[in-house]
């Protein structure tokens, strides 16, 4: 089994290793071009209210990452399989669910190193510079999070693209739909709001899509 | 002597009719007293009043007769819980102390000679700040010899 | 393997990189340059002094004028309400009563009546610009005489009008005849009265409390009532928005951080904010003169701060509040035995109820986290479900 | 003996609060009066310090002098004079003879290098330019920042802005059109279908009683203002409750909180380019003199200010105003040419890119 393992994580680096490498160079840049600035010792209130926003900015761009590495790594684990009508993954001695996992874990296992990155890239950044009193860094947090949106937006990918073509339009139909809806109902001044109810239910407060929205701050008080 | 208690009714008794609740109180506290312990005719009675806030102390000086006992009474409003009184030289230096009456502190004192004194008080506890106070320096008949 | 390590060398060269071009000592070096090409025009050093020099003038000005109305007071007024006294144009009578009465409405509202220390309103009507000879006296900053050594029963406030109250009280203004814009005149001299009240409510504060007060401009101290500083739940908290926005946080961070933690419910920082000025022993001067911040919300160490004194006297009750208030004990001391709780928890819970602790940090929602994860591992367990269904067709 | 010491003391006594009260104003009063006399001198100081400034700016700088403008900058590369030489013109059409007192005005400029990073003194006189500008944006600069001569608040407050050049004429009419066809006002609406008294009430030209019931007119109209722009103003403090009254289409409630509104807050159902396009009006028709008269009376009022100005009453100046507006109808929506080539070559490329497509290869 864990020779399979192997292989399938070979196979699935080959295919999504600029992926992998792109998105772990991305992952080490962020934290610290977010703390750019913020070794000056002379700063005053002002200065950390600018050096909030500058974090608070940047920390726009972690679920951004998150969610596009997720899906393009779902992507790759997945084309081949696609490209080969399964026929490979189905000739193969091992039950079919084992094989989904295989693939589903050799993607976690390379997702591995971007969630890396974020931790020593914003460890880096946190430990030189020098942050205003009162205020300190979250880098495991930032990593943990990240962690979580990672695993979450691949899981979630992962099942639609193994998900046949017909799969997909269904699901991209679905949101295509309610798209329309909230439009003609804005044209036709009806007092409707899916997008609003949407978002409450999926972004705000406990919803399944919390983990990438609200503030990623690697400074804070 | 007759300049001198124009002075003092001045300073007391106008004000203890237009004042407030509680500087009536302490007027009206201080006037029983008097009563009580008793003057000797034809001495004044010396008072004072004024406010304070905790920790605060106030002094004043006062001329005591030689061979006339007196009583030194201090009264307080009803939002003081302690307040101490102090009989001083004209040098400063103590000469009697009463701090465990609580809010009616009464120190007793016959000079041998005729002097200025000094008198202190200390508004050792008030709830309410500032707390009024009232002293009196009160002559006392003399005990025949 | 050979192209594995090529592509971890390329990943880690790149990152290298990066780390020499943006971390310290490189990289970290802000040039403080201005975005704008163009700079907007500056007043002269000279000019700026003179800035200076008139705003202290301003202050001292207010502070003579309530030490001169302090002593011209007479004290044929009612013992159990304030005194009104007007600057500026000369009143009729009736419209003199009317605003006594709402003061005295105001003055119950506070549950006040006879007290020790009895205040007076100086309600300036709008005032003449400044000319050469002087500067503009001070017109948009509330100031208090505090009770003082020099006179111990009387707390002055001093309430620039400005035009709207001025044509209100001097019945210039269309809303005078609307009920609410009464209530709101109410609630605008509740309002003013800020330090006065508490010296009338629980008398002259002691040394500790006194120089706590002094050293943060009584920013804790502004308000006894019970409603918003403008009604119903208004306070400075109202003012900063809505937490979806970027400017709630702009608004946030502006803050000290003892008070942003506060604001997240940590009872460590809501401490550190409510003892804020306790560690050094502060001079009162004499006179006495508190002149409130122009914005006063942005100066605060708690939001809403303006009533949290207001707030512990009435969950404590009078006889605690007083023990604090004039006791010798150092404040966080004196406080915390009148809560009979650490004062951190308790103002973290009092917080609490104005406003949901705000997130700080990177942390999710957990119950976001446990659903985001409940339903990837459920996609996983749809996906290896059907994929032992697929068939070749 | 002892009787005069407690003569003394109980004196002592009675006077000591006193004193003390009547020494600390006094002291109180010396310290205020002393600032005031340091802050004189040091307002006469910074007088001189800014004159002074004035001078160092303008030294050894070039004073370019086009009609009635006056420029003063530093040597550069901008295009000062051939810009003035575009915007006297369009100023001189605008202020008349009023024009001729610009020189009182001066432009000072200082041209800096665009560069944001390059260290520069600081600026106490004039407005800097970086020196990269070209001709159109110079000449921009110009019409934008000149002072309108003798300009009173009177007329600054009622206009809303300053009265400059129109950069696009026609278009600030068309913008004055659609106002009058949408400003969300009865009033408006019935200026727009010729009613001239409402629309000098809408204008604001006359008296300034009574304003509330001449711009908002219906309670629609003041309930619409009451829960829309001033709807979170009003929704806190006392007023929440009377905004609930006004939600619930109380007429009386909706008035009372418009009426509480500080005196200027009430919004202007038009915006100031109309005031802008009625001044424009008058100034065209008055001649070269019209300005002149126009900021001659500050003291009058507008309306009596603009007939002057026109040299006719206020109604047929009011009409006229009208008319221009109504003249700029904006022109309805055109599909140009190079849209529709556009648009075919787009829809060409992606249907060669479909024909390409595999999936007609067998």
């Amino acid at each position: 089994m864990i020779a399979m393992f192997r292989a399938v994580l070979y196979t699935q680096w080959k295919w999504s290793r600029l992926i992998v490498v792109l998105g772990t160079v991305a992952a080490f840049a962020i934290p610290l071009l977010s703390l750019q600035g913020a070794a000056r010792p002379d700063r005053g209130a002002l200065q950390t209210q600018e050096l909030l926003g500058a974090v608070q900015s940047w920390g726009a761009l972690y679920p951004l990452l998150a969610t596009a590495l997720g899906l393009l790594m779902a992507i790759a684990a997945w084309a081949a399989d696609h490209r080969g009508r399964h026929i490979h993954a189905l000739t193969l001695p091992i039950e079919r669910w084992r094989y989904v996992l295989l693939r589903f874990g050799a993607g976690v296992v390379l997702l591995a190193a971007p969630i890396a990155a974020v931790f020593i890239g914003s460890s880096l950044a946190v430990l030189t510079a020098t942050l205003p009193p009162g205020l300190q860094s979250y880098s495991i947090a930032l990593a943990v999070r990240f962690a979580f949106a990672v695993f979450v937006a691949y899981a979630v990918f992962f099942a639609v693209s193994a998900g046949t073509a017909r799969t997909a339009g269904i699901i991209l139909g679905l949101i295509a739909a309610v798209i329309l809806v909230q439009v003609v109902a804005n044209i036709a001044n009806i007092d409707l709001n899916v997008f609003g109810a949407a978002q409450t239910v999926l972004l705000l407060g406990p919803g399944p899509l919390a983990v990438f929205t609200g503030r990623w701050m690697l400074i804070d008080v | 002597m007759r300049i001198i208690l124009v002075l003092l009714a001045v300073s007391g008794i106008p004000r203890a009719l237009t004042g407030q609740r509680w500087e009536r109180q302490v007027q009206e506290r201080v006037q029983r007293t008097i009563a009580a312990v008793g003057t000797s005719p034809g001495l004044p009675v010396v008072r004072r009043s004024g406010m304070l806030n905790t920790d605060e102390a106030a002094s004043f000086q006062t001329t005591l007769a030689q061979h006339t006992p007196y009583a030194i009474i201090a009264v307080c409003d009803d939002d003081c819980s302690r307040l101490q009184l102090t009989l001083l030289t004209s040098s400063g230096s103590e000469i009697a102390k009463e701090r465990n009456s609580e809010s009616l502190p009464t120190l007793h004192f016959t000079a041998t000679t005729t002097a200025v004194y000094g008198i202190r008080v200390v508004m050792e506890a008030c709830r309410w700040n500032p707390c009024w106070y009232a002293i009196a320096v009160v002559p006392l008949r003399k005990i025949p010899s | 393997m050979a192209s594995l390590k090529r592509w971890v060398l390329v990943g880690l060269t790149a990152c290298s990189v990066l780390a020499l071009a943006y971390l310290p000592p490189r990289g970290a070096r802000s040039s403080g340059k201005s975005i704008f090409a163009v700079q907007s025009l500056q007043a002269t050093p000279a000019r700026r002094h003179a800035q200076v020099l008139a705003d202290e003038w301003r202050n001292a000005d207010a502070g003579v004028r309530l030490l001169e109305d302090r002593q011209r007071l007479k004290r044929d007024s009612l013992p159990a309400s304030p005194t009104i006294v007007f600057r500026g144009p000369t009143l009729p009578p009736n419209v003199v009563r009317n605003v006594e009465t709402v003061m005295d409405s105001v003055w119950r509202g506070l549950g006040l009546a006879e007290t020790k220390v009895r205040v007076t309103l100086v309600i300036e009507l709008q005032r003449p610009n400044g000319s050469a000879k002087s500067p503009t006296p001070l017109q948009d900053r509330v100031a208090y005489l505090a009770p003082d050594s020099a006179h111990r029963t009387t707390c002055m406030a001093y309430l620039p009008a400005g035009p709207y109250w001025t044509s209100f009280i001097l019945g210039k203004l269309e809303a005078r005849y609307e009920g609410f814009a009464v209530a709101r005149f109410a609630q605008w001299l509740q309002a003013s009265v800020g330090p006065c009240a508490f010296y009338a409510a629980y008398g002259t504060p002691g040394r500790p409390v006194q120089s706590w007060l002094a050293a943060r401009n009584w920013d804790v101290g502004l308000y006894l009532g019970s409603n918003g500083i403008a009604g119903g739940r208004f306070s400075s908290l109202t003012l900063l928005g809505d937490p979806r926005f970027r400017w709630f946080w702009d608004g946030v961070y502006s803050f000290p951080p003892a008070t942003v933690a506060c604001l997240a419910g940590r009872p460590s920082g809501c401490r550190a904010a409510v003892l804020a000025g306790t560690t050094e022993e502060w001079t009162i001067p004499i006179p006495n003169v508190v002149l409130v911040e122009r914005r006063w919300w942005r100066a605060q160490h708690l939001l809403p701060g303006e009533r949290y004194l207001g707030d512990i006297a009435r969950t404590v009750g009078r006889d605690r509040f007083l023990s604090f208030w004039t006791s010798a004990l150092p404040v966080d001391t004196a406080l915390a035995a009148a809560l009979k709780r650490p004062v951190g928890e308790w103002t973290a819970d009092w917080q609490r109820g104005f406003v949901a602790p705000i997130r700080l940090g990177p942390a999710p929602p957990l119950g976001g986290v446990a659903i985001a994860l409940a339903i990837a591992v459920f996609a996983i367990g749809i996906v290896t479900a059907t994929a032992s269904r697929r068939q070749i067709r | 003996m002892s009787r005069v010491l407690a003569l003394v003391s109980a004196a002592s006594l009675l006077a000591a609060p006193l004193q003390s009260q009547d020494s600390l104003v006094a002291r109180e009063r010396r310290r205020a009066d002393s600032l005031l006399s340091t802050w004189r001198e040091a307002q006469r100081l910074a007088d001189v310090a800014d004159s002074l400034e004035r001078a160092r700016a303008t030294a050894g700088s070039d004073t370019i002098a086009v009609g009635g403008l006056r420029i003063i900058v530093n040597p550069s590369s901008l295009p000062l004079r051939e810009a003035a030489e575009r915007a006297w013109p369009v100023i001189d059409s605008l202020y008349g003879s009023a024009a001729e007192d610009l020189p009182r005005y001066p432009y000072i400029f200082r041209a800096v290098d665009p560069d944001s990073g390059v260290r520069r003194a600081v600026l106490h006189v004039g407005v800097e330019l970086p020196w990269d500008l070209d001709l159109r944006a110079t000449s921009m600069v110009l019409l934008t920042t000149v002072t309108p001569p003798d300009f009173d608040p009177a007329l600054a407050d009622w206009l809303g802005a300053a009265l400059r050049p129109a950069l696009r004429p026609q278009d600030e009419r068309a913008a004055v059109f659609v106002q009058l066809v949408t400003a969300p006002s009865e009033a408006v609406r019935a200026c727009f279908l010729g009613d001239i008294a409402r629309c000098q009430g809408v204008l604001q030209i006359g008296d300034s009683t009574g304003s509330l019931e001449r711009l908002y007119a219906t309670p629609a109209e003041r309930e619409a203002l009451v829960t829309g722009p001033f709807g979170d103003y009003f929704a806190r403090g006392a007023t929440a409750l009377t905004l609930q009254n006004c939600r619930q289409h109380r007429v009386d409630a909706c008035t009372a909180l418009l009426r509480s509104l500080p005196p200027g807050s009430l919004p202007r159902p038009l915006a100031p380019a109309a005031r802008m396009l009625l001044v424009r009006v008058a100034l065209h028709a008055g001649g070269r003199d019209a300005y002149r008269r126009l900021v001659a009376r500050p003291s009058a009022t507008i309306g009596e200010r603009l007939s002057s100005a026109a040299g006719m009453d206020i109604d047929s100046l009011v009409a006229r105003w009208r008319n221009d507006a109504l003249a700029a109808r904006p022109k309805p929506l055109t599909l140009s040419w190079w849209a529709s080539f556009a648009a075919i070559g787009w829809t060409a490329f992606f249907g060669f890119c479909a024909l390409r497509s595999s999936r007609w290869r067998l």
